[in-house]
């Protein structure tokens, strides 16, 4: 690698049997052509890896479920349509829809709605939560959670189950945990 | 009587409690400077590195366990197969630990009478590998064979459950070795316990060789000549290593909440969640206002705080704590050392300014999941 | 019977003087110095070892033998890894299942136990190999380099014991994966819930989702499932072995080059 | 060599690496532009460009509309003055003021708020803590009481003043609230009306790139860009996982997975109906696909149905299958399309798409919405191919063909010749198939050798015929009463008479018609003397027939049987029949004997047998191989097998499996079905063959579309069972069964039963017009009275006792209608199934055990009999009672109320009444109470008026009608078995 070496020529006195083809500037330029060549085919072998990671379709079950038109929804009720596909209780309220986690905080089974009494109970030990999922009887320690909920492009209410809010930590100010109507 | 003395050893084993006793012990134990070393020998510590020092922590520590077995409680945590590792790991932690460092106070006591260390004794002398070392490998590898052998005969590989996404166990625990991170989880979010951290410890250890340029030490046990450089590391490993995976293993129950060792784990249990913001301190304790809705504003006490933290600290400890250190490194070495010093000091820092003013975070912006 | 010794000790000299045991152990039976030294240097197992060693150095004493037991505990966890395989299938429906009959049924399913106090103890065995490389200070000058590859060392061990913890598919394996790959989603800007992963967005279009961060690429799905499984396993059984095994050459090749285990100068 | 010990020139090196290099770059450039390009990206792309184009459309559609809508511009000036008033009358300035107070207040309680979360959570925990201590004894029971107390404590006060600010906030609030009130009403009608235009503005926004703002134009580029496709793709691979349904993997199965959603993108968006494919809009959406139809596709999937390769995302390997050449070329051109044979269910083509129906629906007898598929079935019911062919769903029909154990006593042995020889001679719209003159046996030795073949068979059957004793008739018989009877009675319910030659593709509706034989030729065929005994009591004859008994006094049968004979065939009585040829008849046994005996066995036995034996044995092996007895009832045939492949999974046969022969047709399935069923010896085309080798699936001329759909039937008998269509409850076993039934006993012939059927409808409006003097269009207001009972919603109707007894031994309920519920040979079994079918299709409890009270007080019974009466609503003027006719004309004619107490159901008399259009639409029954004013419609002058008091006595009246004596019933052989303490009760 001798040649690489700007001081070379002029320390190396005896002439050495060189073809005398390429200048330098020519040789750097084939080499960093190449160099760079083979930095970008790197660089695309890492890409592929990263790309490769991330499959096209999942196989998950589904964590977002189409939950129906904002008018099928009664003010002031506690709508168990989705509570046994997909542990979700929609509660529509004067201003906003929202959607209920059905496990209980206690120790997680499923209390029931009481329509006549305007509560959950659970049925297991007796926790008590309001409509609107704050715990104020039995053991509960903190409310129930919500799930983000959204309207879709066509109006839809989607619930995504992959994101809970819990009001303990103040999380039910954030606008995806409701939807206003 | 034993139910007091139970109880007693809980309220000790509260990480307020057994977190500060510890840094002050170890602050004496493995003394970091000159000034220090002579309190230890005042107090005689160094005792401890010696056979009848080894006998005695032994001592303490198998009737500690001893005792500690007596109690449902302690023994149900301590004998569940997969926490069986970590007790031999708290075993063999103390071991090697006496081990090393009587080995190090015996070639410290050499150098301080002029000796060469014990290894360079016998360094002098030349042994073909064929057949004491490999025969030696050879015996320590049946040797582990068997003990693995006989481990897994008496104990049985854990297994639960089959999983089930939808039913999370209280607590879930993340792998053992991993538990340190987890633990740090209750102070830090986990951008910091879990990523940021993780990667400064690894960078960290791989910087230990460029950083410490003190030449002395190599090649044998030694204390005295490098006993910076070992209480730093030794206070990493062993305190917010090893002792934090105690802690979270043995100390963590449902909820993530404390729980002493002789404490039924009662899911029931209620720790006070009265942790509030520095932004709120600031604002809404002291200045009796609400939280400014501008975010810079409203955060600003805590960002100044942290730069302060980060660019004052090591001038004013350069100039003094550290001074010698300082001259020792040089800026380059001692700025990369400093900031790893301060990153590995926010935790301690952070669990005290927890445990005394209910601080949760130093900096938060939940609105970029930037929480410090 | 005193002649009996005799007997054998001649038997094992015309054996090792046989052309079969001349061509498989060129030295023989190392009696003299020479044979000594030249057993190491001929066998492509012991030639990592030096054939000349200071005296210290073969103390236990010193080095508490837990490189070495490190590496015999990899070993032991690849054979009986691979062993494992035989019976594992690392898909949702069938993992608990073939673990359950690991335990129940398989012939030597104890292999099972081996391997997870085995994956313990390994990570035991290479922290305290750590402490004791700190202690006698040898990750100084000219072993820095070494000292690092240490480092990764220890984490791919921690990394493949991690990946391991998932395979039996029960409570204990998704939760404590789950537990772990959720501070990946952590990281700042590639991680869906770390701070920063909003600022990697254009508009209204948010480029890291929970469907696409780092999380995601760990765990091949937005939350540990059959895709974290697959990965999982493989990233176990042969993409973290390979890389370790990798680093555990240099390792080795730079305990030699750079001067043997370490000693006082 | 030289100083530097090299070889090779560096410069040249370099020069080799970086063209190396390059070369290597642009592989992987290709590499990423292969795993890019995708057909399918391209359709997202048009479908998402046509999105934008119809969501533009339809906004501007929605806006234009609300433009024009008097009511929402009536709300925007409602608006307009309302924000005025607003202004006018809660001056701005002081609201002002009460929110600014309300922003202190809010503050000051944010800080509370915060206080108390701190408090509340130490006294949760001071609470456990004291709970804990005072449980387990040790601690200071004392200081934890003392601060929990004392928590509580100030929890409380903390409270108080909480609520006292937000009582404070609430107050001030409602003050802003109250003043802005109808300004907040008036806007949220105004969100509800423009509710349909912002979300269609929403969803333009999203999607226009005209609409959004620069940033999110930018993004929605390069989104889908490679490699960052990653992240959060509008372009990107749609698929339905499919938890239940699941494809068969051989020894295993897996959960289906179907990706066809990724290039048919509108297939469930009603707004594709014209768009070009792949985009296009699935046909009736009602009954597939969209999310309340019976096939959502979130459930059902689409290969589930239509077959083909669910999880493909390329045209070609989606094994999409073309319906015709020209398609097939047309898709070659345009796809570079070619049969996928490594996929063992390509797509059902278009033409035979309701195969798929069958997989689920192959309990049912029709399937609602699959006419093809049902003509295809009704076919293969009618042509018997499960007698020839077992196939499951069939295992239990009768036989197709009439018994041939007393042939001698119905017909000659000539007509039989002639009959065997060409069937269609005689008549043309047999279902005998043609065996013989076929294109594998019309050369001319086959020719000889089936003359002698036929004579064979004939002798065997003469031969082998016993004995059936036939009286002698009554009179000679009247033709043309005859005839009027044929017309009136109801033989057209299951038999026509056509002359006619021509061809014709059958229907459904025609099938029903051909359930009995064309009535013509049978002069020709068979004595008149046969056709009374047959008449009189068809079982004796043929013991498994489905001809029912009409109770035919003997003159009327001997009436029906002198018309039926008047008809001849004259040109099929000419037909020559060819003398026996013995060298034939020898080469015949010959060939048969060789199958069991060595040739010199064979040559030894032939010379001793005689001219009858040879035919004898000739002829039974014959049948035997023509599996004659498949269809019919042959003595000496008993347990035989039949003679046809397995059709049960006949379509889930790979196609390597069918004999193409040198035929050029197209190797699939439904070609080769096709061809065997247009010609069924066609495979046989340039074989060489000896006789007994030969194709011998006879000929039943089908025409081109009943072979397509008896094709689409044969493509749906599949292996895979994804499930059944309906839950296997009883009600809808009893449904499946009784569905069955009727097709087997044809009852759709005459009644309309689950909205089908009833074609005798046309013949009896003949009749009217030829016997009864009507005029067409009066035909046509009165034809519903001499029909048959329409049969929808019978369940509800008639008490199930009534309708077990009625069917078993009909009564006279109708006394005015000419046709007749014949009485049909049914076994308790059929009986009951047919009741739980009528129970279970209208959901009614079956038995049906509870009846309403229906006894009548003293005042109620005169009420009754007011209303009965003329002055009232008059029954009696169309209804029968008893022996006493109606009042009125024979046309406006109604249902004995004599029998209602036993026939009908309490509650349906009572729905019957009050509104019996709602029932039936086309009744004559009068409406007495108007539903629009059901209150006042009642006389006034009973029961005060009250209507439904009215109903309920009248039904009871009717209930309890009875002039006629009781009549004991005789249940001999049947009884209802289903509930036995109802049997019991009965029986008392």
């Amino acid at each position: 690698m001798t040649e690489t070496k700007p001081s070379t020529p002029s320390s190396n006195p005896t002439p050495v049997p060189q073809p005398p083809t390429m200048d330098r500037r020519t040789f750097i330029k084939w080499s960093a052509v190449g160099w760079a060549a083979f930095a970008a085919v790197i660089g695309g072998y890492g890409t592929m890896i990263v790309r490769y990671l991330f499959p096209n379709v999942l196989f998950e079950p589904k964590q977002e479920f189409r939950a129906g038109l904002p008018e099928e929804y009664q003010v002031g009720e506690v709508s168990e349509r989705w509570k046994d596909a997909y542990g979700t209780w929609i509660v529509r309220d004067s201003e906003k829809i929202y959607a209920l986690a059905t496990i209980c905080t206690h120790l997680g089974c499923t209390p029931n709605w009481m329509q006549n009494e305007a509560k959950f109970k659970c049925p297991c030990h007796g926790s008590g939560f309001y409509m609107t999922g704050i715990h104020f009887e039995g053991p509960a320690p903190r409310p129930l959670e919500r799930y983000r909920i959204f309207l879709s492009d066509d109006g839809e209410i989607v619930v995504d189950k992959t994101r809970k809010f819990q009001q303990e930590k103040g999380e039910w100010s954030d606008p995806e945990s409701f939807v206003t109507v | 009587m034993i139910e007091e003395f139970k109880n007693i050893i809980n309220i000790l084993a509260r990480p307020y409690i057994m977190f500060p006793a510890m840094i002050v012990a170890f602050i004496f134990i493995f003394p970091a400077t000159d000034g220090l070393m002579k309190i230890n020998r005042r107090l005689g510590l160094y005792k401890l590195w010696t056979n009848n020092g080894g006998i005695a922590i032994f001592a303490f520590l198998f009737l500690g366990f001893g005792f500690g077995l007596t109690d449902p409680n302690f023994r149900a945590i301590v004998t569940k197969p997969d926490n069986v590792p970590i007790v031999g790991l708290i075993f063999l932690v103390v071991f090697f630990l006496w081990f090393a460092l009587k080995q190090a106070w015996e070639n410290d006591e050499r150098e301080a009478k002029g000796l060469r260390p014990n290894e360079a004794e016998d360094a002098k002398e030349n042994i073909l590998v064929w057949p004491d070392l490999v025969y030696i490998e050879f015996i320590a590898m049946l040797l582990i064979s068997a003990l693995l052998i006989v481990w897994a005969i008496v104990l049985k590989a854990p297994l639960e459950q089959p999983a089930n996404p939808t039913v999370s166990p209280n607590p879930s625990k993340a792998p053992w070795y991993f538990l340190g991170l987890q633990e740090m989880l209750v102070y830090f979010d986990p951008w910091i316990a879990g990523v940021l951290f993780p990667t400064v410890i690894m960078l960290g250890f791989m910087c230990i060789p460029f950083i410490d340029n003190n030449r002395k030490g190599l090649g044998y046990y030694s204390f005295n000549s490098r006993k910076m450089a070992i209480s730093i590391f030794l206070f990493f490993w062993l305190i917010l290593w090893i002792f934090l995976i105690i802690t979270g293993t043995f100390l963590r129950g449902p909820n993530w909440n404390f729980f002493g060792p002789f404490e039924y784990w009662d899911v029931h249990k209620l720790e006070a969640l009265t942790n509030i913001n520095l932004s709120e301190v600031v604002y809404m304790i002291l200045l009796n206002q609400r939280l400014p809705d501008n975010i810079l504003l409203r955060e600003i006490w805590g960002i100044l705080a942290l730069l302060g933290y980060f660019t004052l600290t090591p001038l004013i400890l350069a100039k003094t704590f550290l001074k010698n250190v300082y001259n020792r490194l040089g800026p380059l070495r001692y700025s990369i050392f400093i900031i790893f010093m301060l990153l590995a000091a926010s935790l301690p820092i952070k669990m005290f300014l927890r445990w005394i003013f209910n601080i949760k975070y130093i900096v938060a912006i939940p609105e970029f999941f930037l929480n410090i | 019977m005193s002649d009996q010794p005799n007997a054998l000790a001649k038997f094992l000299d015309w054996l090792s003087k046989t052309q079969v045991a001349k061509a498989i152990f060129r030295t023989g039976i190392p009696k003299n110095r020479r044979q000594r030294m030249t057993v190491m240097l001929n066998n492509v197992f012991l030639h990592l070892h030096p054939v000349r060693l200071p005296k210290h150095a073969v103390k236990i004493k010193y080095t508490w033998c837990m490189g070495g037991l490190s590496f015999f505990v990899f070993l032991v966890l690849t054979v009986t890894g691979i062993l494992l395989m035989f019976y594992y299938r690392p898909t949702v429906e069938y993992a608990y299942g073939d673990i359950v009959d690991l335990r129940e049924q398989v012939p030597l399913g104890i292999m099972r136990e081996i391997h997870r106090w085995g994956a313990h103890l390994m990570v035991i065995t290479v922290w305290l190999h750590m402490f004791r490389v700190f202690m006698t200070g040898s990750y100084k000058p000219p072993r820095e380099f070494n000292w690092i590859i240490g480092v990764v060392l220890l984490v791919l061990t921690m990394l493949m014991s991690f990946t391991g913890y998932l395979l039996p598919w029960d409570q204990l394996a998704i939760w404590a994966i789950t537990v772990g790959s959720n501070m990946a989603g952590a990281t700042p800007i590639l991680g869906a819930a770390g701070p920063g992963s909003n600022l990697l967005a254009l508009g209204d279009v948010n480029f890291v989702t929970s469907a696409s961060d780092a999380r995601f690429a760990m765990l091949g799905g937005r939350f540990v499932g059959e895709g974290a499984l697959l990965r999982f396993y493989v990233l176990h059984c042969i993409g973290l072995p390979f890389i370790i095994m990798i680093f555990m050459i240099i390792h080795f090749w730079r305990v030699r080059k750079d001067g043997g285990i370490s000693g006082p100068v | 060599m030289g100083v530097d010990e090299r070889h090779y020139n560096i410069e040249k090196l370099n020069k080799i690496f970086a063209i190396a290099s390059l070369t290597l770059l642009t592989g992987v450039g290709l590499l990423f532009y292969n795993d890019y390009s995708r057909k399918w990206k391209d359709y997202q792309g048009e479908y998402q460009n046509l999105e934008i184009e119809k969501t533009r459309v339809k906004l501007d559609d929605e806006n234009a509309k609300l433009k024009d809508d008097a009511e929402f511009i009536k709300l925007q000036e409602d608006l307009q003055k309302a924000k005025a008033n607003f202004a006018d009358q809660c001056s701005p300035a002081k609201l002002q003021d009460i929110a600014k107070a309300n922003e202190g207040i809010n503050s000051h309680s944010e800080i509370l708020k915060q206080q108390y979360r701190v408090i509340k959570a130490q006294l949760d925990t001071a609470k456990f803590h004291y709970e804990e201590i005072a449980a387990k004894g040790h601690g200071d029971v004392k200081v934890a009481e003392i601060r929990y107390k004392s928590l509580e404590q100030r929890t409380k006060q903390l409270n108080q003043r909480i609520q006292n600010d937000d009582n404070k906030f609430a107050n001030n609030k409602k003050t802003i609230d109250d003043c802005s009130q109808t300004v907040r009403d008036l806007e949220r009608n105004e969100r509800a009306l423009t509710q349909k235009s912002t979300i269609l503005d929403r969803k333009l926004k999203k999607i226009d790139p005209n609409e959004m703002s620069l940033t999110n134009r930018i993004a929605n580029l390069v989104r889908n860009l490679p490699v960052i496709d990653l992240a959060n793709p509008t372009v990107k691979v749609q698929q339905i996982v499919l938890k239940d349904i699941h494809d068969d993997l051989n020894f295993m199965t897996m959960p289906k997975v179907d990706r066809c959603t990724t290039c048919h993108l509108g297939i469930a968006n009603p707004d594709y109906k014209d768009a070009a494919q792949p985009l296009r809009t699935h046909p009736n959406l009602e009954l597939y696909l969209s999310k309340d139809s019976a096939h959502p596709i979130e459930s059902f999937g689409c290969t589930t149905c239509h077959e083909g390769s669910g999880r493909a995302t390329d045209f070609v390997t989606a094994a999409h299958t073309p319906s015709s050449e020209k398609q097939e070329h047309e898709w070659k051109k345009k796809y570079n399309w070619a049969e996928q044979h490594h996929w063992d269910k390509p797509m059902y083509a278009t033409p035979y798409v309701e195969a798929g129906c069958f997989k689920c629906h192959s309990g049912q007898t029709t399937i609602k919405g699959a006419e093809k598929l049902n003509l295809g079935l009704q076919l293969i019911e009618r042509a018997g191919c499960y007698a020839c062919h077992s196939i499951d769903k069939y295992k239990d029909w009768p036989k197709p063909g009439p018994n041939l154990e007393h042939l001698a006593s119905k017909s000659t042995a000539e007509w039989t010749y002639r009959w065997i020889a060409d069937p269609k001679s005689f008549r043309h719209n047999t279902w005998m198939p043609s065996y013989f003159n076929q294109s594998n046996n019309s050369d001319p030795e086959s020719k000889a050798r089936s003359q002698q073949e036929i004579h064979a068979i004939v002798h065997y059957l003469f031969a082998e015929s016993s004995e059936f004793k036939m009286k002698s008739m009554p009179q000679p018989g009247d033709a043309t009463k005859g005839e009027e009877l044929v017309a009136s009675i109801g033989c057209f319910g299951c038999h026509n008479i056509d002359h006619s030659q021509k061809k014709m593709t059958r229907d459904r509706t025609m099938l029903t018609k051909e359930q009995g034989p064309n009535l013509i030729g049978f002069g020709t065929k068979t004595s008149k003397i046969w056709l009374y005994e047959w008449l009189k009591n068809p079982q004796r004859y043929h013991p498994e027939t489905r001809m029912p008994d009409l109770r035919l006094t003997d003159n009327e049968a001997a009436d029906i049987a002198a018309f039926l004979s008047k008809d001849t065939n004259e040109s099929f009585n000419n037909q020559p029949i060819a003398p026996i040829n013995d060298k034939i008849v020898d080469d015949l046994v010959r060939g048969f004997l060789q199958k069991s005996l060595s040739e010199v066995e064979t040559e030894a036995k032939l010379p001793k047998m005689s001219r009858d034996q040879k035919l004898q044995f000739a002829g039974q092996k014959l049948i035997a191989q023509y599996g004659c007895y498949s269809c019919h009832d042959i003595k000496g045939f008993k347990g035989y097998k039949p003679i046809g492949v397995d059709l049960t999974e006949e379509g889930s046969k790979s196609t390597d499996k069918f004999d193409f022969g040198f035929v050029k047709i197209e190797h699939s399935k439904q070609a080769w079905f096709t061809q065997k069923l247009r010609d069924p010896r066609i495979f046989d085309e340039k074989k060489i063959k000896t006789p007994d080798e030969k194709l011998r699936m006879p000929n039943y001329n089908f025409s081109e579309k009943e072979a397509e759909a008896i094709t689409t039937a044969l493509l749906g008998f599949v292996k895979d069972k994804p499930g059944k269509s309906k839950p296997r409850t009883p009600e809808n076993l009893a449904i499946e069964r009784g569905e069955q039934i009727v097709r087997e006993f044809n009852c759709q012939g005459c009644h309309i039963i689950e909205h089908e059927g009833g074609a005798i409808k046309d013949s009896i409006s003949d009749w009217l017009v030829k016997y009864q003097g009507k005029d067409k269009s009066e035909v046509d207001t009165i034809i519903k009275t001499f029909s048959p009972p329409n049969l929808n919603g019978i369940g509800k109707k008639v008490q199930s006792q009534w309708l077990f007894e009625f069917i078993h031994k009909p009564e006279i309920v109708r006394p005015w209608l000419k046709v007749r519920m014949p009485t049909y040979s049914f076994n308790a079994a059929h009986l009951n199934s047919l009741l739980k079918y009528f129970n279970a299709l209208d959901k009614e409890e079956f038995p049906f055990t509870e009846h309403a009270n229906t006894t009548l007080t003293p005042t109620e019974l005169i009420a009754a009999q007011k209303m009965f009466s003329p002055d009232y609503f008059d029954c009696t003027k169309c209804h029968i009672v008893g022996n006493q006719m109606p009042s009125g004309s024979q046309e406006t004619w109604a249902p004995n109320l004599a029998l209602a107490g036993k026939r009908l159901k309490p509650e349906w008399v009572i729905d019957w009444i009050k509104n019996p259009t709602a029932i039936d639409p086309a009744t004559k029954m009068p409406t007495f109470f108007d539903p629009q004013n059901f209150s006042e419609s009642g006389p006034p002058d009973i029961f005060d008026g009250d209507e439904n008091e009215q109903i309920r006595v009248l039904r009871n009246y009717i209930m309890s009608i009875s002039t006629l004596p009781p009549q004991p019933i005789s249940m001999p052989t049947a009884t209802l078995t289903t509930n036995p303490a109802a049997t019991a009760e009965q029986s008392k």
